[in-house]
């Protein structure tokens, strides 16, 4: 069986470390034993001790840090145990980080990614269960990325601090645990690719051909492939899902043309309602497919509240397979 | 000023009134449960226990009024209940159950009953209490606005913040820090330079620094600190020396096996079992099997429900 | 003429504070002879110097003073000197003054209101000039309102704390100086309503008629009109101005009938590119006139950059009057 | 361990080198120069100038070597001239003209040259500067980094938590705090409760004072302090008191007379002119009409250039 996708993670952080001596990981509760909250980081700090640091509660202080270190010809990975915390970083990321790769006159590098363990359904209750993605998209010089089961993380970490740009990495964290795909395979059903290096297609038979396009970021991907498969086999709907790694800039050359081909899109996330990623999205197909869409881009997301601890209660406002599963029915049947 | 108050490891620690052994051991008692039924898989989430430290609101309970404001953390079980005597309530919120304290909305970290509130984010509440402690001062004098925080919390800005203008503005604001010496796994030397004493002293605030683990020898030095801060209106913090005998949440405790014998070695208690084996034992019994009866008939309950009109 | 914008804002504070013992007003430098550092706050402190408090430099902090007044069943105004910093409250408003609206399983008022003076031509620089509206865009318990010299700031204020609920007011600064409009008139040829007591609706002859509805928030209203008044007078296009005070939850309903009319739609911003308050908002308008819409919703913004501080760059950055004409013309013309 | 240099007014300052003193007038006559054309409407956007302050750069200058890193605030001018020695790059930077060192995209607030930084959010820079520490510390120790701020600037939680860390790790980073009794129009003592003194050692963090403005009394009491920070790696405080004699942007000064006059007094400028009137009125003119040349050469450039490969 393939890896857990938490056990990817953590070999990505060790080839990483391994390869670049420039390179600091920071975070609260990381260094072993303990080896970080959802234990992404057992192992590193024993081999690196000087790099990979356990930080106290400082959550904009720690990506001060490390906008420190990039801009001293460094590179830095900073872990935010829950991703709802990144709201106490968020000066130094709009503000710093991603203002001095421009507001200088001139380009600097700022190596910088900022891995933030994201999303509900672990009960852990409304200030440590959000998807705080749509807060970040569209700050000038900063990138979006989300970790999924397709895509490998040390491709992703290592070409995230390659562009100079500082980045957020979402994880979601359930996915955790689940396994990473291999060799191109979903199951006995679908088949997967990745366009242009980054998105992610999971088809059945033709992936060319499709009665619907279903764009999820990676924490959605393995409900998304349950959904496509409980479409095929009981509403007859073929359904293609398209996964990329990074949420922003979008990489609308990647999507359109499947998009352009099935005339239909269904855009799921997390996220509650409003300003969310899939709205930008939204706006980009409707711009560039103008006319030629058999139905208008559905979004479908959490709801417009904060997000309860109780199971019973979290499913009421989380997004569920049901909700995305209704909403392609709809957009491909008409109703 | 700073003021400390020792008596770490008294030989006998002070006979308690039966109100103060009864809440301890039920404070105790509830935190066993929960640990119990997360390990049977029988709880969602998490939770933090305050296991070894329930003398700190045990203490404190006569020393506030209703009138107070009392914010708590993450592990603000035994805050809850010294305020409120009420661990159905409480289960029921951890539970999701019906009866639950915040309709099972808010969970383990996030309760609002009167005037206490707990969240889950840490030091944000310092400034919010400043706030509180505001208003406080000009309408209801006399009344002060307690922020239970630990020693990891002293990393974020925003305690700073807030402290600052509860100094500036002479505000009725106490910070109770619980210095258990870790921050879930890092030590609070590798999480805090300096002094807790010291950070307080940097903005004029007193500092109290008590080591007693016995309830009533901490509710004698808080006493004094409480009244200051209500006459004077003007920021406290007080410091308690105190021991996490339980892991940080549900079972992650990766302390070395000596680190758990000292924290244990000083938990309240089996000193206090050892000392008073007679009231003690009757007094365990009891609370033991109240939680038992509490668990029993909480996990009976229904689910809770949040109604729409009560969505925000 | 009609009162300066700022003297509105000042006003409505005086009235507000003078009305409601409980209300406060927080911020940095905002007191007596000083009076803030665009002088919104004029005076107020010499009045009530128990309730309008000069804070030290802690964007966080005073926010979250806010919101133990607010808990306490007071209610409070913060001024954030530069929107920009309001990057450093974003925890207390995401995490502590929105989430406990409903995180405690009931409704728990939190009347409190953020006013960030916002935007860029004024040559202040990178970290002094941004439109950080989307970043808050689609939190749950939260609204943004945003000044126009359309909407009364008594009525918006006291309609904001009035909610219970948190908000964002953002006032562009080179609003301040400029005059409230008056009466119904904008100018001999422009006259306004306001529907639903919330969209300004500025229109030439025939307020249900129109070529095309643009509409923007209160900070771009002035350059709106200049606009409108220049597709009239060179182009002989009748251009239809809204403009919302509420810009969360979206205000569809005012909004959608004039649209739906003109079956035209431009969003102007001054926001820098993607995840904008705009995209939200095609995304409504597509999806609630899906096939009866002449072209795409067009969104102009400014560009994908920091905002430099040379007057002639950031010209090159900021969405300008041009950018808006173009962009109606286009929709209209259909270029 | 807090050592005081006093010294805030000697009956005669010392006598200075032409370099140094060259510097000090360079600074002040670019700052006058800069109000006088606000002031003509001749400017765009604002500007914070540091007239009275100009001698704590001047006095680092020496102390400081290329491998340093400096970070600057709002207040800068005076930090960059004495690193670079360059007011045309400066000037066409506020101007918006060629050869401007950031394209004009910065302006006043936002430069960065070699291993010189500033930027317009207060308090921002200290965690960033602890993370240059942390490579300087690693990688090329003897090397440290440098943060300019102001006393309003403690109000910021920012401050804290890069202490702390730069505390805990042992990082060359040194505060140097130009205590100017105001932040904008807000008197100290309004805005920060306890002392500057009190917050560094809060995280175990030696502080000086310095009350002197004699450039050559300041640079003997910070040459060991440096000097400490490199040789020990660990994090230092310089708390300068000092005055600031202008607005604090462009001509939005509420202070009373008595206040500006008061820092007026302390103005190093017109206390070295009394002490030593020749040297100083031959270099005093010299540095003006050599501002005036600049300004007259910048003036006349053509807008300044950002070309898209710059554009981040
Ligand atoms: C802002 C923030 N960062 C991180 C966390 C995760 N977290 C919860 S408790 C904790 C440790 C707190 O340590 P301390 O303040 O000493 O309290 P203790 O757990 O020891 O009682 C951490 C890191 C959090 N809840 N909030
Ligand atoms: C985070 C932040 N808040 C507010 C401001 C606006 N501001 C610029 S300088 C200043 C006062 C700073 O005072 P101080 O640190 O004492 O420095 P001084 O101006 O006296 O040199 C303020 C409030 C800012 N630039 N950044
Ligand atoms: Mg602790
Ligand atoms: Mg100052």
């Amino acid at each position: 069986m393939a890896e857990r996708v938490v056990e990817n993670l953590n070999q990505a952080l060790h080839a990483l470390l391994a390869d670049d001596p420039r390179l600091y990981l920071l975070g609260e509760d990381l260094a072993d034993p303990y080896g970080g909250a959802f234990k992404v980081t057992r192992g590193l700090s024993s081999r690196w001790p000087d790099r990979v640091l356990s930080t106290p509660l400082s959550e904009g202080g720690i990506v001060g840090v490390a906008g420190g270190l990039a801009l001293a010809g460094q590179r830095a990975i900073v872990e935010i145990m829950f991703s709802d915390f990144v709201a106490l970083a968020f000066d130094q990321i709009l503000n710093f980080a991603s203002k001095s790769t421009a507001m200088y006159g001139r380009r600097v590098p700022m190596p910088l990614v900022v891995r933030c363990p994201t999303g509900g359904n672990r009960g852990y209750g409304p200030t440590h269960s959000q998807s705080p993605q749509k807060h970040f998209v569209g700050i000038p010089g900063l990138d979006l990325y989300e970790v999924s089961p397709f895509h490998d993380n040390q491709t992703v970490l290592g070409g995230m601090l390659a562009t100079g740009r500082p980045g957020l990495l979402f994880e979601d964290k359930v996915l955790y645990t689940g396994r990473m795909y291999a060799d191109g395979v979903v199951d006995e059903l679908f088949r997967y690719d990745l366009l242009d290096g980054d998105v992610a297609r999971i088809w059945v038979d033709d992936p060319e051909q499709s009665d619907c396009v279903l764009v999820v970021p990676g924490g959605l991907a393995v409900r998304a492939v349950a959904v496509a498969r409980e479409l095929l086999l009981r509403d007859d709907i073929v359904c293609q899902v398209l996964v990329p790694s990074r949420l922003w800039p979008l990489h609308a050359a990647a999507l359109l043309p499947a998009v352009a081909r099935a005339g239909r899109l269904v855009v799921a996330e997390e996220s509650t309602t409003g300003g969310t990623w899939g709205a930008e999205l939204a706006h980009a197909v409707h711009t560039a497919l103008w006319g030629t869409l058999r139905a208008p881009v559905r979004l479908v997301h959490s709801a417009d509240s904060v997000i309860p601890t109780a199971a019973h209660l979290e499913r009421t406002v989380l997004v569920q397979n049901t909700d995305i599963h209704r909403a392609v029915k709809e957009v491909v049947r008409g109703a | 000023m700073t003021a400390a108050v020792t008596g770490a490891r008294p030989d006998v620690p002070t006979r308690l009134a039966a109100d103060d052994l009864d809440l301890l051991l039920l404070i105790r008692h509830f935190e066993l449960a929960l640990l119990d039924m997360f390990g049977r898989g029988e709880l969602h989430g998490t939770t933090h226990t305050c296991l070894g430290q329930e003398y700190v609101p045990v203490a404190l309970r006569p020393l506030l009024t209703d009138g107070d404001h009392v914010f708590s953390n993450h592990r603000g079980h035994g805050h809850y209940l010294a305020r409120f005597a009420d661990p159905h309530g409480l289960l029921a919120e951890v539970m999701g159950r019906q009866g639950a304290v915040c309709h099972g909305v808010g969970g383990s970290q996030h309760i609002l009953r009167d005037r206490y509130l707990s969240t889950g984010v840490q030091g944000e509440s310092v400034p919010v209490a400043a706030g509180v402690a505001l208003h406080l001062n000009r309408a209801e004098p006399g009344h002060l606005a307690l922020v239970h925080l630990g020693d990891g919390t002293w990393g974020e800005g925003a305690v700073y913040e807030g402290l600052n203008m509860a100094a500036l503005w002479g505000l009725p604001l106490l910070l109770v820090v619980e210095h258990n010496g870790i921050a879930q796994s890092t030590p609070t030397d590798a999480q805090l330079a300096g002094s807790i004493e010291g950070r307080a002293r940097a903005f004029g605030v007193d500092h109290t620094l008590v080591t007693a683990t016995d309830t009533a020898l901490v509710r004698a030095a808080l006493a004094p600190v409480l009244r200051r801060v209500r006459e004077e209106s003007r920021p406290a913090v007080v410091e308690l020396r105190t021991h996490r005998v339980g892991p940080h949440s549900k079972g992650d405790d990766s302390r070395t096996p000596e680190e758990i014998a000292y924290a244990k070695a000083h938990d309240w208690y089996a000193r206090y079992a050892e000392a008073y084996p007679e009231q003690f034992a009757a007094h365990d019994e009891r609370q033991r099997a109240y939680l038992a009866e509490v668990v029993r008939e909480v996990a009976g309950r229904p689910a809770s429900v949040w109604e729409e009109a009560d969505r925000g």
